[in-house]
């Protein structure tokens, strides 16, 4: 095949193994891109080279297995491989739906990092011609003790809802972890879903000889060049020399983008749109180009750039936000410009759809990089790892959790109880959500702080359930169980709220994936999540993978996060958390077990990440699920609460005070279970289990004897003056409300603004940038 | 009763505004665009929510020299209604159509909450469905809502009843933990002079439906039909 | 016709609650700076803008301070320099 | 010992994106201030200290930015003006 001259440009670099190095290119990546171009690259062809086959972009290490997952249902309109999954929903309304990490750039500057990470996520979404209507996040910290961690929470908070809030998009859901495994690299991970009719789906796939592509939106400035291979390192290493890589986000500009782009896509003069991401242009425009096996050329002396003499390699690699690329049709060019005109942006034709298979690049009429065909994205390379267990975890593993002696304060129920309501990780995070507008646009039917946000879809009666879960601790001490477990939790959420899971996005946070112990633990997650979806029918639609997160002390917990998404025909099943009414029952849904290996209550009690996760059974879950459903189709169901971080003592707490303003109380008697450790029963956290409530328990429980599911009258509401009380055999522990509500309200507040205690660090990103 | 929604760049609560009074008052709405000049025969405006410019500089500095304020300003002083919600408050203040500034909350965060306010008076058009001193519910969701002015200016709206909403806790009392953001005197909404322009930061589009968490805010819009329709018949 | 650039400060006025100035003296004293007394914040605004003077430069900034830069019922502010750029 | 009150700018770092320096840039054009050009917008902060000189005055102001009062990542900071106060 003959190729345009491509000559190395003056004033570039020379190339050097030193060069290619630093690019993180291998050097059989190198021989790999010299064969595939017949000759050198140029220092353009490396800068495009190395941000396209990082592994942000090109999932060389986790293609393998993700290809395992499920990825198809009747309802699926959208699978894997698009800025975002769709599904259909009901009365032709679909959600378009993603979840996306912004984990290296929170790390160097929280509040800009977590604001831009909320920006690609929405831009993912809008770019399929839906209208995001909802965002959640997922947020893993070291412990708060330390003043870097509260300046790290204080400052990603903020940036996720200074970012939500001015867009417009209501902030419905999330969680907060603390473990001492995300010191020094925190993960953050942003959500979003969108809504939009099923003919307006919009693929970016650039299509037709002629069709000219244009920059839509803010200008190119030489923010975050190469962020996408900066993702793709590990930071204790490269932070710090990288730190003018960080990317500043304009949410007012995104607003704009949002309403514009969604007009272009309703005007029919565009073929194809992509938001500038990772990698910016080149990634975008090289993936447009391959979903559609065409060829591009683009010019980099005709993209708007907000400083001189900006190199076509910092063009091709800058990551500055609010960016869309659009292939239009020919001759609509006008047309396109009228519309952003309107929103205030600009458009520039910068390249078009050719005849000729090649990826082109020019600095006006010199070629600076050409690639052949397609194969940039298609001939990126793809590695296995040989798989082996870290002997440690799998030591840890082992450990048995009943040989931890108990503390004396243990002897009482309560001080543990009080000690799990205290734990940061449990705690109520109203302060961070009253920091996000959770309203806006009248939709949300249940906000934060329940098991999963409802938002009804406007049009229909019906409504979405949300959630994002991931327990990187049940990951790390079990990979397989903690990946099943991911899954089965964030259904069982969004199943409380009265909705039928439907369908997953998920983000794998990984270490670094070439230490065989890391690729052990992404392989057997990944697995341990594909058995999960496929039982529970809830197939992947699309997700993102985040490796190389470590820190001095080795790999965080292995953290998939799963974003659930489950529909509601009817908002009539629309179900609380919170208990109700005193006087109802509470029947408790599956069975407890004598687990507490990788609990909550041995990480914040005793220090110990030790023991095997409990058990998780998808086909169980599925039953309990199913049961559930059907009794909150019968009308039998007036509050539910699954089970989780803490076991079955912390969710009926939870459930007692959950709503500040009107707590109520409990009674539950658990001598069935009096053969069980005390603790095991209380704080462990066997899955499967659900805590309803009911004025009907014996349809309740017919219902579950019908699915095969175990499930028991526990107890009673009760008024919140009478306390909290359980019963187990001869053995029995009371409390007042107030004391576990002040633990479980007021534990993140007293750290985070306590007087004189309030962190300096962590006010100054609160209070800045204005 | 025609209803015109001002749409600034950066505004995010106007479709909010569109639905509670199209789908729950059951009026006519409009959407006018900030670069018009043309309130399309609106008989009240809408300043709605958001962050129109971003809130760059100051929030509703910039959206205030927007072409179509020029006739929310002669409609205003025409005494015909406006209505101006959060952003849309910050707005008014900045235009000078209401006294007074909106500065950043005293605990440097954003706040979205439901609040408790207590209505200070009936005698207006926005709240003749109302009884004084009735406690309601409405969320706010802003950074910037600490209502300031100087003391001539808090004296003379509390003298003239211009202060229209405080907030109060449940039983409506008016303390500092019920203030979501330490402004004067509590203060979460006021009219002007002549009491055709009513300001607030607690949002009532989003209170009209018990299936999002309270109704408490369609008694305004219903007041405000109520007056509409009496000009009308006088 | 010469290009200047114009610094400004924009204050809260005196009098009015500065909570960001107070939340940075607390954390200034947390942070072991004892010494430390009132503080303000304000803005810090640079801009560029062609005139025929100096003084044509400022007479220009102090018309936009007045009209956008700065709110009169809160604020003031100062044009603290004017420098050919 | 003196009390000193020092001036103190920071400024977003060029190169960085500064969105609201382009906003209040657009916005003083479409007023009418055709001749304006880049705009940048920062932090204004006065603050009073004791100090034994003006140049330990200055120092110590300049830790208090270094550790907490501009972000190093995105921010430069400028000690503007240190007098007896
Ligand atoms: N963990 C995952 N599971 C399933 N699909 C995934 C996963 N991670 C990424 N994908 C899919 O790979 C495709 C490309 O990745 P993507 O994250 O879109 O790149 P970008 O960062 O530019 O958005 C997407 O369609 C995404 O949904
Ligand atoms: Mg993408």
């Amino acid at each position: 095949m003959s190729t345009t001259a491509v000559k190395p440009r003056a004033g570039d670099p020379e190339i050097t193994p030193a060069l290619i190095k630093e690019h993180g290119i291998t050097p059989t990546e190198y021989e790999r891109v010299v064969a595939m171009l017949g000759r050198d690259p140029t220092f353009t062809e490396i800068g495009i080279v190395s941000a396209l086959w990082s592994e942000h972009c090109s999932y060389k290490h986790s293609r393998p297995l993700l290809r395992t997952l499920p990825t198809e249902a009747p309802w699926v309109l959208q699978g894997p491989g698009e800025n975002a999954g769709v599904i259909a929903v009901k009365d032709g309304i679909a959600v378009a739906f993603k979840v996306e990490s912004h984990n290296h750039p929170s790390a160097v500057e929280p509040y800009q990092g977590a604001a831009t990470g909320v920006g690609g996520i929405l831009r993912d979404v809008f770019t399929m011609g839906a209208r995001p209507i909802a965002l959640l996040n997922s947020l893993r910290f070291g412990p708060l003790t330390s003043s870097r961690v509260r300046y790290l929470f204080a400052g990603v908070v903020k940036g996720i809802g200074d970012y939500g809030n001015c867009v417009g998009v209501p902030t419905v859901g999330g969680e907060v972890v603390f473990d001492p495994s995300y010191e020094g690299n925190p993960l953050v991970n942003a959500m979003c879903v969108g809504v939009l009719r099923e003919e307006e789906l919009i693929r970016a796939v650039a299509e037709g000889v002629g069709n000219p592509i244009i920059a839509v939106g803010a200008r190119t400035g030489r923010d975050g060049i190469h962020g996408a291979s900066f993702a793709s390192e590990d930071p204790s290493e490269a932070t710090e020399a990288k730190r003018p890589r960080v990317q500043v986000g304009d949410p007012f500009t995104e607003k704009l983008l949002l309403e514009a782009s969604l007009e272009l896509i309703r005007s029919g003069h565009i073929v194809a749109i992509q938001d500038m991401g990772a990698a910016g242009l080149t990634s975008s425009s090289a993936e447009m180009a391959a979903r559609g096996d065409v060829g591009v050329t683009i010019d980099t002396t005709k993209v708007p750039v907000r400083e001189t003499g900006m190199t076509p390699y910092e063009i091709l690699l800058s990551e500055s936000q609010e960016r869309m690329l659009v292939v239009a049709h020919k001759g609509r060019e006008e047309q396109v410009r009228e519309i952003l005109a309107r929103w205030d942006l600009e458009a520039a034709v910068i390249g078009e759809v050719i005849a000729e298979p090649v990826y082109r690049v020019t600095e006006g009429d010199t070629v600076v990089a050409e690639f052949p065909g397609t194969r940039l994205v298609t001939d990126c390379p793809v590695y296995t790892i040989d798989a082996v267990e870290s002997t440690a975890l799998a030591a840890a593993r082992g450990r048995d959790p009943h040989a931890v002696t108990p503390l004396e304060e243990e002897a009482d129920p309560i001080w543990t109880l009080e000690r799990l309501l205290s734990s940061p990780t449990i705690a109520s995070k109203a302060w961070v959500w009253r920091q996000y507008d959770s309203m806006v646009r009248t939709s949300t039917i249940v906000g934060p702080g329940s098991d999963a946000a409802v938002v009804r879809l406007r049009g229909t009666d019906a409504g979405v359930a949300l959630s994002i879960d991931g327990n990187g601790r049940y990951v790390a001490l079990d990979p397989r169980m903690g990946g099943r477990i991911a899954v089965c939790e964030a259904a069982r959420n969004v199943a409380c709220s009265g909705a039928r899971p439907r369908a997953i996005t998920n983000n794998l946070n990984f270490g670094n994936p070439t230490r065989p112990e890391v690729y052990f633990q992404l392989s057997n997650a990944v697995a341990g999540m594909g058995e999960a979806c496929r039982v529970l029918e809830t197939p992947v639609t699309g997700g993102n993978v985040s490796l190389y997160n470590e820190n001095p002390q080795g790999a965080i917990h292995p953290t998939p996060t799963i974003g659930m998404v489950g529909v509601l025909d009817t908002l009539d099943h629309v179900t609380p958390s919170a208990f109700r009414a005193a006087g109802d029952t509470i029947v408790l849904f599956g069975d407890n077990t004598d687990e507490l290996g990788a609990s909550e209550y041995l990480l914040r009690v005793h220090e110990l990440t030790i023991g095997a996760p409990p058990a998780c059974d998808p086909a169980g879950e599925r039953r309990l699920i199913d049961a559930l459903l059907d009794a909150i189709a019968a009308g039998h169901v007036r509050s539910a609460h699954d089970c989780s971080d803490g076991g079955l003592a912390v969710t009926l707490a939870e459930c007692a005070m959950m709503r500040r303003d009107e707590p109520l109380g409990f009674q539950v008697d658990l001598t069935d279970w009096a053969d069980l450790p005390v603790r095991a029963l209380l704080f462990g956290e066997a899955q499967g289990r659900i805590v309803t409530t009911t004025s009907s328990p014996d349809a309740l429980l017919e219902i579950a004897a019908k699915h095969g599911v175990p499930a028991k009258v526990i107890g009673r509401v009760v008024r919140a003056d009478e306390g909290i009380e359980f019963v187990i055999g001869a053995v029995s522990a009371r409390s007042a409300i107030d004391p576990l509500a002040r633990a479980f309200h007021d534990t993140i507040p007293a750290i985070m603004d306590g007087g004189t205690a309030a962190d300096p660090a962590a006010m100054v990103s609160a209070s800045f940038p204005d | 009763m025609k209803v015109g929604i001002i749409r600034f760049p950066g505004s995010n609560c106007d479709e909010d505004a569109y639905h509670a009074v199209v789908d729950h008052l059951g009026a006519e709405a409009v959407y006018c665009w900030h670069k018009d000049h043309d309130l399309q025969g609106a008989d009240l405006v809408i300043l709605p929510g958001g962050f129109s410019y971003g809130d760059y500089l100051r929030p509703g500095a910039i959206a205030r020299f927007s072409p179509i304020m020029q006739e929310v300003v002669a409609h205003a002083q025409r005494g015909a209604p406006v209505l101006a919600i959060c952003n849309g408050f910050q707005i008014a203040c900045e235009a000078g159509l209401l006294p007074g500034a909106l500065l950043r909350n005293a605990h440097l965060r954003f706040v979205c909450e439901q609040v408790h306010l207590r209505v200070e008076s009936i005698a207006t058009r926005f709240t003749s469905r109302y009884h004084v001193g009735q406690v309601i519910r409405i969320p706010v969701a802003h950074g910037d809502g600490r209502y300031t002015a100087d003391g001539d200016t808090l004296e003379r709206l509390e003298g003239e009843g211009h202060v229209v909403f405080r907030y109060v806790d449940a039983g409506g009392h008016v303390t500092h933990e019920a203030n979501p953001n330490a402004s004067m005197r509590n203060i979460a909404g006021i009219v002007n002079g002549a009491g055709n322009v009513l300001g607030m930061m607690p949002h009532p589009e989003r209170a009209v439906d018990t299936l999002i968490g309270s109704a408490d805010g369609l008694p305004l819009l219903h007041s405000l039909a109520d007056s509409l329709l009496a000009e009308v018949g006088a | 016709m010469t290009r200047f650039r114009v610094a400004i400060h924009i204050v809260p006025r005196r009098g009015l609650l500065d909570p960001q100035g107070k939340a940075v003296s607390d954390a200034l004293h947390s942070l072991g700076f004892a010494a430390v007394g009132d503080v303000r914040v304000g803005r810090h605004l640079v801009l560029d803008t062609d005139a025929e003077s100096a003084e044509a430069a400022r007479a220009s900034v102090q018309r936009m301070c007045e009209q956008l830069l700065a709110n009169p019922v809160t604020e003031d502010f100062h044009i603290a320099a004017v420098e050919s750029a």
